[in-house]
C-alpha cells in the first residue's frame, strides 16, 4: 500500500517536472536542428525566462480573475517572460553566434561563455538569493490527497500549460507554413533555399520558439520550485540526457525523452522504498547513466536518425 | 619573438615588478603572494592537463573540476584526520589513490564517448562532473559529505628534514623601506614548501607534455585534432590515442587536486564547483590551444581573474559581488577569445619535431607561426586548379 | 566511333572482342559471374569479392569483384556515381560492407578498422587533400611512417635515444623523398600554405613513407595543373618500378590511360570490364556507360 | 524567332579559392532543352549552381530576360521564375510528398490548390503517396518528386542536375520523358546529364564542357555524331 501511494505521489510529481523538462528539451533540440551545435546556454536561457517572468509579474501584479489559483496577471507575466527570453536569445544569436566562423565545437564552447554571462547578469541584478513569485502558497488539492497524490493547483496549471504549448507547437510544425518551413530547413537547408524559403528568417523563428519554450520552462520551474541564478544550469544535464535519449535534433524525440527522463528523475525515491539503496539525490546521476548507456548502445537516440557517429 | 610574445613578456615582467614592489612596500604579504603563486601553479597544472586533451587532441572535457576533485579527495581520504575510510596514511598513498581514481574514471567515460562525435564527449563530461560532485556530497560514509575532510597534513609530513622545515627555519625580518618591515615566519616557509611541491608537479607535467608534444606521439594527436580520418588512413589507432590523451590529461588534473588538498589542508564538495572547469578552459583558450607555455600563462591569468574581483569589490565604483563578477569575466573572456583570437595569445610557433633529431640551424620558426596561417593556400596560383571540388565529384562521395 | 553509332551498334558489339576474352578469363570463383574483371592473375595483392553496400535505397556497390595484381598500376574508372569512392572507402575500412569480402596479401580484412588495414600494407589517399593545420610540410610528412617508436608514449621516456634515432631516420627519409618529388623547398612551409597540387604531391610522398604494398589514390590529379600532373605521373611510375602496387581512381582519362594497365571499369556499383587502356577505350560498353545509350 | 532567356557571359566561378569555370559563355533559348555534357570535373554542375545563385560568379554576367541575376540569392532567383532540381538530396526526406510540394510553392502568394492538383494529375504516382514521407520513395520516385517540387512555381526556366543519376535505365527513361513533358508545357530547360546519349536525345541543343569552358556547342543531333566528344570522355 505504502509503495503504491508513494508511487502515485512521485508519478504525479514526475508529470509536473517532466512537463518542464519537455519544454526545455524541445527548445534545445530545435536549436540544435537548425544551428547544428549543442547550446550549453540553454539552461541559463530558462533562468532568464524565470526572472523575466518574476519582473513582469511584479510589474503587472495579480490582476484579473484566477485560473487554478493563478491570476490572469501571472499568465500575462509568463507570456512577457517568454517574449523577453526570445528577444534575449535572438540578440545573442545575432551579435554573438552568427558572426563566428569557428564550426560547431567553437559555437558550443562560446555558448558556455554566454551561459555565464546570462547568469552573472542575473546574479548582479537579483543577488544570489532565492525568490518566489508573489503568489500564496497552496495546499495540495484535497480531492487527490486521498489517493496519495499531493499536487497543487499550480502544478496542474504547469501541466496544462505545457500541454497547450506542446500541442500548439505540434500544430505549428505540422499544419502551418512556418512549421513546414522549419522542418524543411532543418532537413535540408540548401534545398530549402532552392525552394525559395528565406532560411535566415526560419532560423530566427526557430531560435525564437526554442528560446521561448525554454523561457516558459524556466517560468514554470520557478513556480514548481523557486528562483535561483543557477536554476537553469542545474537542469542542463537532465535536459541533455533527455535530448540525447530522444535523439538530438528531433523535436518529437525530445518530447518523449524529456517525459521519460523527467519521470525517472522524480521517481528515483521509489528505488530505496523497494530496497535498492539509491537515494533521491541521485536522480540526475541516473539520468546521466541513462544518457551514457544511450550513447553506448544507440547514439542516434530513440527517434533520431544517425547523426554521424564515426564508427570504429 | 612574435609581437604577441613580446607583449606577453612585457606584461609578465611588469606584473612581476609590481608584485615585488607591493611586497617590499608591505602591501602584499610574501606569504599570501606565495599562496597566490601556488594557486596559479595549480591552475597552470590543470591547464596543462586540458591542453593535452583539447589543445593537442581536440577532446572537449567539461569535467576538469571533477578530476581535480577526484585528486583532492583521493589525497584527502588517505590522509585526513576525519577521513571515514583510511585517514592518516602517508600522503604518497593519497597521491597514488588520486591518480588511480582519475585514471579509472577517465577510461570509464572515454569508452562510450571517444568513439562518437566530439560534442557528445562535451555533454557526457559535463554530466560526469555533476555526478562525481553529487557522489562526493552525498556519500558521507566515505567522503564525510558536506562537512568536508579536514586535518589533511602537509604533503611532506613524515618526510625527513622537510616535514620539520618550516619550524626549523628562523624567522626573518627584512626592512628595505624604513618602517615597512617584511616578516618571513613559519607560515612563509610552509608556503615556500608548498610552492616547491607545486613547482615539482608543474615541472614534471610540463617536461612530460613538452616531450610528448614534440614527439611522434604528439604529432599523431595533432593529426587527430586536425583531421581524424586522415590519421586513420595513415594507420593510427585514433581511438587508442584519444584515450591516452584523455587519461593523461585527467591524471594531470588530479595531480593539481592532490596539490590543492595539501595546500588548503581541507577539502569539501564545493571545491568541485564547475566554475573551476571553466577557469581552466579560459586559461587554455587564452594561452592558445596546443601551447604548453600558453597554458602556464593562462593558469596565472586565471588566478588574477579569480582573486582580482576580491580587491575590485572593495572599490565602491565596482561594488559588485566577486562571485558574479568572476562569472561575467569568464563568460566575456570565452566569448571574446572565440570571436577575436580563437588561436589564443601564445599559439605554438615552433615546428614540433623531436629536439635531438634535428640540428638547430635546420630548425625554423616560421615568422607568421604555422597556426596563424590562414588557408590562403592559393597564393601559388589559381591556375593550378581546374576541377570541381564538390560539384562534379562522384555522387556517392 | 561516334556517340550515335555506338548507340546503334550496341547490341552486336557487346558480344564481341574484349567480351569474349573476359569470359575466358572469368573463372567460376566469381560469386555471381557478373563481374567483367580478370580474375586470372598470378600474384594478387588485393582481392575484392562480391562486395555490396547500400545507402538507404541507393545501391552504391553491387557485387563488386576484382583482383589487383602485385606490381601493377591498376586504374579504376567509371562514370559519375559508379561507386568508385564508395569502393575505396569499403576497401580501406572507412565503410562497413553489407556483404562480400576484401582480401589483402592473403588476409581477410573485410570490415576491419582502417589502422589494421594499413598495418596489412594498404594506404589510401583522399580525393580532396587533407590539410594539417598547425604543421609544417615536413611535420605533416612525418605522420606517414608506420610503427614509429616515438608513437608509443612510454618509449618517449624509457628509450628516448631510440625515439631520437628513428625520428632522425624518418626526417632523413622525409627530406630524401621531398627531394625526389622536387618539393624540398616546401619542407618548412606551413602545410596549410601550399597549393592543392603541391598538397597532392605531399600526400603521395607521405603515403610512400608508410612503405605500403599497395597504394590507393583517389583522383591524384584532381585540381592539379598539367605540369604538376605530369610530375605526379612520373613519380607514380618511378615508385611503381620500385615495387609499389597502385590502384587509382581518376577522372582525367588521358592521365589514367597513359599510366595505368590494366584498367577496371566500374558501372552502377559493379565491374563492367577490365582490360588494357586500348581495349577499354575501344570497348563500346564502356563508351555506353560513360555516354549513355546502352541498356535501356 | 528564338528569344534568349538566360545569357551567361564570360563567367568565372568556383568553390572557395578553387576556380572551376573559366570565361564561360552560353545562352538558353526560350522553349528549348539545352543539355550540358562533358567529362567528370568539367564544371557542368557548377554552371547550374552559379546561375542559381548557390555560387556567385567571380567575374562576368548572368542575365535573365536581360536583367542581371548573377550573385542573387537562390531564394530570390526562385521568385524570378527559375527553378532548380539538384542531383542529390533533392527532396525533404522527413516531409511528406504533399509537404514537399508545398515547400516548392512557398514563394507563391496565391492559392496552391490548383497547381498542386494539376501536378497530382500529371504525376499520379505522387498523388498515390501524398501522405508518405519522401525518404521512403525509390530513387526514380524521388527524382519525379524533385521535379514536381520545382514545378510548383511554374517556372520559366528549370535547371536540372543529372536527372538520371543512380537510376536504373528504365526509370531514367521515365524521368527523361517527364522532363520532356515539362518542356512541352513551356519551360526552358538547362540540364546537366552524364548520360550524354540519352540527355541529348531529348534535347534541342547541347553544350560540351571541358575544363570549365564550352568546347563545342551545337544541335543535339550533330553532337551525337561528333567523334571528338567521345574522345573527350575517354581520352584520345
Amino acid at each position: 500500500m505504502a509503495v503504491t501511494e508513494q508511487f502515485l505521489e512521485l508519478a504525479a510529481n514526475g508529470v509536473v517536472y517532466s512537463s518542464i523538462i519537455v519544454l526545455c528539451s524541445i527548445g534545445l533540440s530545435l536549436i540544435y536542428s537548425i544551428s547544428g551545435f549543442a547550446n550549453f546556454a540553454h539552461g541559463d536561457t530558462m533562468t532568464v525566462g524565470a526572472y523575466a517572468t518574476l519582473v513582469a509579474f511584479g510589474a503587472i501584479g495579480g490582476i484579473g480573475f484566477s485560473v487554478l489559483s493563478l491570476p490572469l496577471g501571472f499568465f500575462l507575466a509568463v507570456v512577457i517572460g517568454i517574449a523577453i527570453t526570445a528577444v534575449v536569445a535572438l540578440v545573442t544569436e545575432r551579435i554573438v553566434y552568427k558572426p563566428l566562423q569557428i564550426g560547431s565545437l567553437g559555437l558550443l564552447i562560446t555558448s558556455i561563455g554566454i551561459a555565464f554571462i546570462y547568469r552573472a547578469l542575473i546574479q548582479v541584478g537579483f543577488s544570489a538569493g532565492t525568490y518566489r513569485y508573489e503568489l500564496e502558497a497552496l495546499r495540495p488539492i484535497d480531492a487527490l490527497v486521498q489517493y496519495g497524490i499531493r499536487v497543487t493547483e499550480h502544478d496542474v496549471a504547469i501541466v496544462i500549460s505545457t500541454i497547450v504549448l506542446v500541442v500548439g507547437l505540434h500544430i505549428l510544425l505540422q499544419h502551418t507554413d512556418l512549421g513546414r518551413k522549419m522542418r524543411a530547413t532543418a532537413d535540408n537547408p540548401d534545398l530549402a533555399r532552392a525552394s525559395g524559403i528565406r532560411t535566415r528568417n526560419v532560423e530566427l523563428w526557430t531560435w525564437t520558439i526554442g528560446a521561448g519554450l525554454a523561457g516558459a520552462g524556466g517560468a514554470f520551474l520557478g513556480l514548481f520550485n523557486q528562483l535561483v541564478p543557477r536554476m537553469g544550469f542545474n537542469e542542463l544535464l537532465i535536459i541533455f540526457a533527455a535530448v540525447i535519449l530522444g535523439g538530438i535534433g528531433s523535436v518529437y524525440g525530445a518530447m518523449l525523452g524529456g517525459f521519460l527522463i523527467g519521470m525517472i528523475v522524480e521517481m528515483t525515491p521509489i528505488l530505496s522504498t523497494v530496497g535498492i539503496p539509491i537515494g533521491s539525490e541521485y536522480g540526475a546521476a541516473i539520468a546521466f547513466v541513462i544518457m551514457v548507456l544511450v550513447l553506448l548502445v544507440r547514439p542516434e537516440g530513440i527517434a533520431g536518425q544517425a547523426v554521424g557517429g564515426e564508427g570504429g | 619573438m612574435t609581437k604577441a610574445e613580446q607583449a606577453v613578456a612585457g606584461i609578465v615582467a611588469a606584473v612581476a615588478i609590481a608584485l615585488l614592489l607591493a611586497m617590499l612596500g608591505g602591501v602584499l604579504s610574501p606569504t599570501y603572494f606565495l599562496f597566490l603563486f601556488g594557486l596559479g601553479g595549480m591552475y597552470a597544472l590543470m591547464s596543462l592537463g586540458l591542453n593535452a586533451q583539447w589543445g593537442f587532441t581536440g577532446l572537449i572535457n567539461f569535467s576538469v573540476a571533477a578530476f581535480f576533485g577526484l585528486g583532492a579527495y583521493g589525497a584527502a581520504i588517505m590522509t585526513a584526520s576525519n577521513s571515514p575510510l583510511a585517514g592518516g596514511f602517508n600522503p604518497i598513498f593519497g597521491l597514488a589513490l588520486a591518480l588511480a581514481l582519475a585514471a579509472v574514471v577517465a577510461v570509464a567515460i572515454g569508452i562510450p564517448t571517444l568513439r562518437l562525435r566530439a560534442d557528445y564527449l562535451a555533454i557526457a563530461t559535463l554530466g560526469l562532473a555533476e555526478v562525481i560532485r553529487m557522489v562526493i556530497l552525498n556519500e558521507g560514509d566515505y567522503t564525510a559529505g558536506s562537512q568536508g575532510l579536514r586535518g589533511i597534513p602537509s604533503f611532506f609530513e613524515g618526510w625527513p628534514i622537510l616535514s620539520a622545515f618550516p619550524e626549523t627555519m628562523p624567522g626573518l625580518e627584512i626592512e628595505i623601506i624604513p618602517g615597512q618591515a617584511v616578516v618571513l615566519g613559519t607560515s612563509f616557509w610552509r608556503q615556500l614548501l608548498n610552492v616547491s611541491l607545486m613547482l615539482a608537479f608543474l615541472g614534471t607535467a610540463f617536461f612530460v607534455l613538452r616531450r610528448a608534444h614534440r614527439a611522434p606521439w604528439g604529432r599523431v594527436l595533432r593529426t587527430i585534432r586536425s583531421d581524424e580520418d586522415l590519421a586513420k588512413a595513415l594507420g593510427k589507432n585514433t581511438y587508442w590515442y584519444k584515450m591516452q590523451a584523455f587519461v593523461l590529461g585527467s591524471l594531470i588534473m588530479a595531480l593539481a587536486g592532490v596539490f590543492y588538498a595539501h595546500l588548503n589542508l581541507f577539502v569539501n564538495p564545493g571545491d568541485l564547483d564547475p566554475i573551476t572547469t571553466f577557469y581552466v578552459w579560459v586559461a587554455v583558450m587564452l594561452g592558445g590551444a596546443g601551447s604548453n607555455r600558453g597554458a602556464l600563462l593562462g593558469g596565472f591569468v586565471v588566478v588574477a581573474i579569480r582573486e582580482g574581483p576580491r580587491f575590485v569589490g572593495d572599490v565602491p565604483v565596482f561594488a559588485l559581488d566577486p562571485g558574479p563578477l568572476r562569472l561575467l569575466l569568464i563568460g566575456l573572456l570565452i566569448v571574446l577569445v572565440m570571436r577575436f583570437r580563437p588561436q589564443g595569445v601564445l599559439p605554438p610557433q615552433r615546428e614540433l619535431i623531436w629536439p635531438t633529431a634535428i640540428d638547430d640551424d635546420n630548425r625554423t620558426t616560421p615568422k607568421m607561426g604555422v597556426r596563424e596561417a590562414k588557408t590562403d593556400g592559393e597564393m601559388q596560383g589559381s591556375t593550378d586548379v581546374s576541377t570541381e571540388q564538390s560539384g562534379g565529384g562522384d555522387s556517392d562521395e | 566511333m561516334s556517340l550515335l553509332s555506338s548507340q546503334v551498334e550496341v547490341i552486336p558489339m557487346s558480344e564481341s572482342g574484349s567480351d569474349i576474352e573476359m569470359q575466358e578469363n572469368s573463372p567460376v570463383q566469381s560469386g555471381t559471374g557478373r563481374t567483367g574483371a580478370n580474375l586470372d592473375k598470378d600474384d594478387v595483392v588485393l582481392s575484392v569479392t562480391d562486395l555490396e553496400k547500400s545507402f538507404g535505397a541507393l545501391v552504391a556497390t553491387d557485387q563488386a569483384t576484382f583482383d589487383v595484381e602485385r606490381g601493377t598500376i591498376t586504374g579504376l574508372i567509371g562514370p559519375n556515381g559508379a561507386g568508385k569512392s564508395t569502393l575505396f572507402n569499403l576497401i580501406s575500412g572507412f565503410y562497413q560492407p553489407d556483404a562480400g569480402s576484401v582480401t589483402l596479401n592473403g588476409n581477410d580484412i573485410t570490415g576491419t578498422v582502417p589502422y589494421k588495414i594499413v598495418n596489412n600494407g594498404l594506404i589510401r589517399t583522399f580525393q580532396t587533400p587533407r590539410k594539417l593545420e598547425g604543421m609544417t610540410v615536413r611535420e605533416a610528412m612525418l605522420v606517414g611512417p608506420q610503427n614509429q617508436p616515438g608513437e608509443s608514449f612510454h618509449k618517449l621516456f624509457t628509450s628516448p635515444s631510440t625515439v631520437a634515432e628513428s625520428e632522425r631516420q624518418n626526417l632523413a627519409a622525409v627530406e630524401r623523398i621531398l627531394e625526389e618529388f622536387e618539393i624540398d623547398h616546401l619542407a618548412t612551409q606551413p602545410a596549410t600554405d601550399i597549393s592543392g597540387g603541391q598538397m597532392k604531391l605531399v600526400e603521395l610522398a607521405r603515403a610512400m613513407l608508410a612503405d605500403p604494398d599497395i597504394l590507393l589514390l583517389d583522383e591524384p590529379v584532381a585540381g592539379v595543373n598539367p605540369t604538376l600532373a605530369n610530375k605526379l605521373k612520373d613519380q607514380i611510375r618511378r615508385l611503381n618500378e620500385q615495387g609499389t602496387t597502385f590502384l587509382l581512381i581518376e577522372h582525367d582519362m588521358n592521365f589514367i590511360m597513359s599510366l595505368a594497365d590494366p584498367i577496371i571499369v566500374l558501372d552502377q556499383g559493379s565491374v563492367l570490364t577490365e582490360g588494357t587502356p586500348d581495349e577499354v577505350r575501344s570497348d563500346d560498353r564502356v563508351a555506353d556507360a560513360y555516354l549513355g545509350g546502352g541498356g535501356g | 524567332m528564338s528569344e534568349t532567356v538566360i545569357e551567361i557571359d564570360g563567367v568565372d566561378s568556383g568553390y572557395g579559392e578553387v576556380q572551376v569555370l573559366f570565361d564561360l559563355s552560353m545562352q538558353l533559348q526560350r522553349d528549348e532543352i539545352l543539355c550540358l555534357i562533358g567529362p567528370n570535373g568539367a564544371g557542368k554542375s557548377t554552371v547550374l549552381k552559379t546561375v542559381f545563385g548557390m555560387l556567385s560568379p567571380w567575374t562576368g554576367s548572368i542575365t535573365y530576360h536581360g536583367d542581371e541575376i548573377g550573385g542573387m540569392a537562390p531564394e530570390d532567383i526562385v521568385r524570378e521564375g527559375i527553378g532548380f532540381v539538384p542531383q542529390t538530396d533533392n527532396v525533404f526526406g522527413s516531409l511528406t510528398i504533399d509537404e514537399n510540394l508545398r515547400m516548392g510553392g512557398v514563394a507563391r502568394n496565391d492559392d496552391l490548390k490548383p497547381v498542386l492538383s494539376e501536378l497530382y494529375d500529371r504525376f499520379p504516382l505522387l498523388e498515390e503517396k501524398r501522405t508518405e514521407k519522401a525518404r521512403h520513395l525509390s530513387g526514380g520516385q524521388r527524382q519525379i518528386l524533385a521535379l514536381a517540387r520545382a514545378l510548383v512555381m511554374e517556372p520559366d526556366v528549370l535547371l536540372i542536375d543529372e536527372p538520371s543519376a543512380g537510376l536504373a535505365p528504365n526509370t531514367a527513361d521515365e524521368v527523361f520523358a517527364d522532363v520532356q513533358k515539362v518542356n512541352d508545357m513551356g519551360a526552358a530547360i538547362m540540364m546537366v546529364e552524364q548520360n550524354a546519349v540519352k540527355g541529348l536525345d531529348i534535347s534541342d541543343r547541347g553544350c560540351v564542357l571541358d575544363q570549365g569552358t564550352v568546347r563545342f556547342e551545337n544541335d543535339a543531333d550533330a553532337l551525337l555524331d561528333n567523334d571528338e566528344v567521345t574522345e573527350l570522355y575517354l581520352g584520345g
